[in-house]
């Protein structure tokens, strides 16, 4: 039976954040296996893919929309993909990646790359996309399906949340894997 | 004093006035001082010098309170014996003495006086203000000639209170702060209550922009509202009362508080009013700035000297009120019209107004209307005759767009509901309220987004800061409505903000965030137009939005818009 | 003591008169969202978690501040309110800067664990991000205004159980801020008497001891119910 | 401050303050020290001393008895009370709906351009503190403002502007608007 199911086209994202969220979703060990025995990781920082393909099923989005090109792939995100899940607080909260809305872009830009030594910063050399006046959750920028929270969320959480999609049932996780931090 | 001291005082004085010759009137409140009332009155006193020692003693100048029509002062009132009244507007000190002079000489001016039946006038029925323009509001004998605490010598030597909480009852008269209780039903319960004391309360803190009638009632006619409220007192078995006037309101303060002295002087109020056993003592309170205040609980800590926070009800303040005790708390103008109803009885007042609203309103009526200025009609008169009979319609050829009520607890009322009778009822029913009645005509360029945005703002900086809903709801309401007039909306935020004010108004602690999202609601529904052409086509009908903002979805194709550092080296 | 019947969520249940009808409602095993109150301080009615439908009221009662009355209908859940509780909650997390994964309350947080519990999955509005300071002036504690929710239970418990009174609320509206004195350093206060109630009974990551890191902070609001049966019931004799 | 004032000038300074706060303590007693009077002392005080600094609200905080955060949060609830010195003209802007929708937003913002100040705020060189007002209640004179105390109507952004400048500098820092 199990052979003619289709397998699960599955995509990570690493936005604005600091990688822990992917790092557990490694932590899941040897569900991983039994996860992709069912899906197909097509995109994310864990495979070699350049382009974000098209007809994903399930998008684990981790960190928050900073900046001109996370908008612009999240929006591109949000047209491939069936299920789209904030995954972690930086996507579901702006989290620590948000701290930085308190201060100006500005005199952000340069206390980072003009009050030290480099004398041009790479915004004036249009290497860096622009930054976005505020550092916003995922859901604000395009429309999500699932929330994730936790920083990092648990590997508990992930396998629920994940095995719930690949069986094909609803989400409900009970309220302490739902909580931020 | 007795009550009939009272009457021999004030048939003395009436005896007085009908000897003069002339009585000018003229109109001392702040549009008309501003206008130039001062330099009238001055050249006024001057021709007044030269006269002559016959003519001198049968003239008299009276500076008054307010006359109504604000946009046309200064306004000169001549009143001669035997002869109809005259009211001249705009009128320059020259004007003035030319007109005074030709009275004097029995000529006919060379100024014209408004038509004798200027809609202006003709379209009111002065109950509350039936005194305005017609004393010097700083003299208490003009008052008492003109009938003040005769109601309430009448009162506290012919009725029980029982008997007048009922008669109020039976006027149907309803609180004209804009909640529009029955006032008669409160001050039965806090005369049914139990207690070792009891306080009697005026709200005079007007803090609806763009409404002035307490503030007009207070500073041109303070005993009426001082004779209300010792009425209210027996009625209720209070013995002290207080007088909360808002702190923009100096001159309204300074005039309570002369009046308090002179009515106490003459023992119209303190111990023993009018030889009678009841005691009623009246301290005045000046705000210190925050519309909140204006919520009955919140104007309660107020005078207790707090910040002035809401607390729950119930306990309804003729439960719990001020410092524990039950408390009776009306609004100025209801205060003012207690009096007329004691003397000429509730079945004349109920024969004012309507089934459900009865006697009449007072509004400030002013934006884009040719009079404007403060009026007062019957309940029920159709929101056109004040806009077009009494207002004279909108200036320079404009069109009418919208009638804002309630401040920032009411809406804008649109053209196709210009017949609609303005009475507590209707004009709920069109998701509007009374409020406590300033009435602001809006042009076509007005844009009712902005005008939401306008209130919103206002409501978020007044919040007290209580409650969860006001506090943070007002902002994020205010953030959707920014975004929306300044282009950077998106469909989704009109949802986000109709939600979103739903809750404020249902979870509101207190009735500032429970009517905070009325205007935004109400206009949304009368002008929803409006709001999708600022989201969806980039564009504001009324020309006022910059609408220079781009959605945070096509940030991507406008990235010129975030970028900081220019290429400058 | 009399007692007085009602109904909650259809059950015809009994309550002591003169409850609240918060406690009445807790007394049925029913748990009611609350952050503004705590047992053993004056109600407030602020947080407007405890809302709840009563027959006959047009509007929506906190049942903290309501007394429990006879043959009152209540309803404390329902698609409204529970919407609404959401929603106040989304509120409060956009007001200020509640970032748990760094906060010394993390895991041990009222506000955190009613997100959880109320479903609260994410934030609909914009988070306002206000610049907010941190006041570790004090010896023993610090006060991380970026965490407060203003629920006020430390003005309370500072007034009403310290009584020294030295917490309070300068300014309004969305600009109110927790203040010790006349706005000055916490550790320059006269009033303070360092008791740490009001650390105790803070809900949330607001209100610390100093030295703790993140998630180590974990209040204990037992000793409250205690101190104050001691004194008021007089069980503590001398 | 970094102005040093003679000797004799200080004791000026030091005279006229303890006038001020003979005025003070005349409001106190007259209202009996009643706690409930907080309010009304507040206005007693900022009338006298121009505003309110932590100094004079200590002293009322001793005075009434009152703990002084009760007292700071009182004074800083209300719009009028002001723990900043005024600068040497007070403009009110009224921003009532009237106004508003007669142009006020205009004014202001030709003020805070001219004077280099946001509205709340008083200029660097104290020549002006602008206020926003709620709505004076003079909705027939739209768009009206109070300078120093003093009501002008129908303003226009340039005719405010104008009478800023026009406005000799009072030294009085309240206008007597009542006796």
């Amino acid at each position: 039976m199990a052979e003619t199911v289709k397998k699960i086209r599955l995509a990570t994202v690493w936005l604005g954040g600091c990688s822990g969220c992917h790092m557990s979703l490694l932590d899941l060990d040897e569900a991983l296996i039994d996860l992709l025995t069912r899906a197909d990781l097509v995109y994310g920082p864990l495979v070699d893919a350049k382009k974000y393909p098209e007809d994903v099923d399930i998008c684990l989005v981790e960190g928050a929309v900073t900046n001109v090109e996370n908008l612009e792939l999240a929006r591109h995100i949000r047209t491939n993909t069936r299920t789209v899940i904030s995954f972690g607080d930086c996507a579901v909260t702006g989290n620590v990646t948000s701290m930085r809305n308190r201060i100006p872009v500005s005199d952000l830009l340069n206390a980072v790359y003009h009050e030290v030594s480099a004398p041009i910063g790479p915004e004036a050399l249009k290497v860096l996309p622009a930054l976005l006046k505020k550092v916003i959750p995922l859901h604000q920028a395009i429309k999500v399906d699932l929330f994730l929270p936790g920083c990092p969320p648990h590997p508990e959480r992930i396998a629920a949340v994940l095995q719930a999609l690949v069986n094909g049932d609803d989400v409900d996780l009970p309220a302490d894997m739902r909580t931020f931090g | 004093m007795n009550t009939v001291d009272l009457q021999h005082v004030a048939e003395e004085e009436q005896q007085r006035q009908q000897q003069l010759n002339l009585r000018l009137f003229l109109c001392y409140s702040t549009p008309c001082l501003s206008a130039g009332a001062e330099r009238v009155k001055n050249a006024l006193d001057g021709l007044c010098d030269e006269l002559d020692e016959e003519q001198r003693p049968t003239l008299e100048i009276v500076a008054t309170g307010c006359m109504g029509p604000c946009s046309r002062g200064p306004l000169l009132r001549l009143a001669r014996c035997d002869e109809p009244e005259e009211i001249y507007e705009k009128v320059t000190p020259e004007m003035a003495c030319n007109i005074v002079r030709a009275a004097l000489a029995a000529q006919s001016a060379a100024a014209e006086p408004l038509p004798s039946d200027f809609p202006f006038f003709a379209c009111q029925t002065l109950i509350a203000l039936e005194n305005n323009g017609r004393i010097d509001p700083e003299q208490i004998i003009h008052s008492i000639a003109r009938g003040a605490y005769s109601s309430l010598g009448h009162v506290l030597h012919e009725m029980t209170p029982e008997q007048v909480c009922n008669e109020i009852t039976r006027s149907g008269l309803r609180g004209r702060g804009g909640g529009g209780y029955p006032t008669g039903v409160k001050w039965e319960l806090v005369r049914k209550a139990q207690a070792e004391r009891k306080y009697v309360v005026a709200n005079g803190d007007e803090g609806d922009p763009g409404a002035y009638m307490d503030r007009t009632i207070m500073e041109s006619d303070p005993h009426r509202v001082l004779e209300g409220m010792a009425i209210a007192g027996y009625a209720c078995g209070a013995e002290q009362g207080y007088i909360y006037v808002r702190g923009e309101y100096p001159l309204a303060a300074a005039r309570l508080a002369k009046a308090i002295k002179d009515a106490e002087r003459r023992g119209l109020l303190g111990s023993r009013v009018l030889d009678s056993s009841f005691n009623f003592r009246i301290d005045l309170r000046v705000g210190a700035g925050a519309f909140v205040c204006g919520e009955e609980t919140a104007l309660m800590t107020s005078i207790m000297g707090r910040r002035g926070q809401p607390v729950p009800r119930p306990p309804y303040p003729a439960q719990r009120g001020l410092w524990g005790f039950p408390t009776l708390i009306n609004n100025v103008e209801t205060f003012a019209s207690v009096a007329p109803i004691m003397r000429e009885g509730a079945e004349w007042f109920a024969g004012f107004g309507t089934e459900k609203s009865k006697g009449t309103k007072v509004f400030a009526l002013c934006g884009e209307v040719v009079n404007s200025g403060l009026i007062e009609v019957q309940m029920g008169t159709s929101l056109r005759d004040i806009v077009f009979a009494i207002g004279g319609g909108l200036p320079d050829g404009g069109t009418f767009k919208a009638a804002q009520t309630g401040g920032p607890s009411g809406g804008c009322i649109p053209a196709d509901h210009l017949d609609t009778p303005v009475d507590y009822e209707s004009l709920q029913a069109l998701g509007s309220i009374m409020g406590s009645g300033g009435l602001i005509v809006m042009n076509e360029t007005s844009c009712m987004p902005d005008v939401a945005k306008f209130f919103m703002e206002f409501c978020m900086d007044e919040s007290c800061g209580k409650c969860v809903p006001c506090r943070v709801g007002t902002i994020e309401m205010l953030e959707l409505l920014t975004r929306i007039t300044d282009g950077s909306a998106m469909d989704e935020d009109l949802q986000t903000l109709e939600d979103l004010c739903h809750l404020v108004q249902e979870t509101s602690l207190c009735g500032l965030g429970m009517t905070a999202p009325n205007p935004v609601l109400n206009t949304l529904h009368y002008f929803r137009d409006e709001y999708l052409a600022h989201i969806r086509d980039n564009r504001c009908p009324a020309g006022v939005c910059r609408l220079d903002q781009v959605p945070l979805l096509k940030l991507p194709e406008h990235a010129e818009q975030l970028t900081i550092f220019k290429e400058e080296h | 003591m009399s007692v007085i019947t009602l109904t909650i969520n259809g059950e015809l249940v009994s309550a002591r008169s003169g409850q609240s009808l918060l406690e009445a409602i807790r007394d049925q095993g029913i748990s009611l969202p609350t952050l503004c109150y705590l047992d053993g301080l004056s109600t407030r009615g602020g947080c407007r978690l405890c809302l709840v439908e009563i027959s006959g009221q047009a509007r929506l009662q906190p049942a903290c501040t309501t007394t429990a009355g006879e043959g009152m209908v209540v309803v404390t859940h329902n698609d409204k309110i529970n919407r609404y509780r959401k929603m106040i909650l989304e509120l409060t997390f956009a007001e200020r800067n509640h970032t748990c994964a760094v906060c010394v309350s993390n895991e041990h947080c009222e506000l955190q664990t009613l997100a959880a519990e109320l479903g609260m999955d994410h934030v609909r509005y914009d988070y306002l991000n206000p610049q907010l300071g941190i006041d570790i002036s004090h010896e023993k504690y610090g006060v991380d205004h970026n965490r407060c929710i203003l629920c006020l239970r430390c003005v309370r418990v500072c007034d009403e159980v310290e009584g020294a009174h030295t917490w309070d609320v300068r300014h309004r509206g969305i600009a109110s801020r927790v203040i010790t004195d006349l706005n000055r350093p916490w550790g320059e206060s006269e009033s303070c008497t360092e008791c740490g109630k009001c650390v105790e009974v803070c809900p949330t990551g607001a209100l610390f001891d100093k030295g703790m890191s993140v998630g180590e902070m974990k209040k204990k609001t037992n000793f409250l119910r205690r101190i104050l049966d001691g004194r008021e019931k007089n069980q503590w004799n001398r | 401050m970094t102005k040093m004032p003679s000797n004799e000038s200080a004791t000026n300074e030091k005279s006229s303050h303890e006038l001020k706060l003979q005025l003070l303590d005349k409001a106190l007693k007259k209202c009996q020290y009643q706690q409930d009077a907080l309010i009304e002392v507040l206005h007693t005080a900022q009338e006298t001393f121009g505003h309110l600094d932590e100094e004079i609200l200590d002293y009322v905080s001793i005075q009434l008895k009152l703990p002084p955060s009760w007292v700071y949060g009182v004074a800083t609830f209300y719009n009028f009370f002001t723990l900043e010195p005024q600068g040497d003209h007070v403009c009110v802007v009224c921003m009532g709906t009237a106004c508003y929708v007669k142009g006020a937003g205009d004014i202001i913002a030709r003020i805070e351009q001219e004077f280099d100040l946001k509205a709340g705020t008083t200029a660097a060189d104290n020549s002006l503190t602008l206020v926003s007002a709620r709505c004076l209640g003079n909705c027939s004179l739209a768009p009206m403002l109070t300078l120093d105390g003093a009501v002008l109507g129908k303003q226009t952004p340039d005719s405010t502007v104008a009478a800023i400048r026009e406005t000799p500098a009072t030294t009085s820092v309240v206008s007597e608007e009542t006796s």
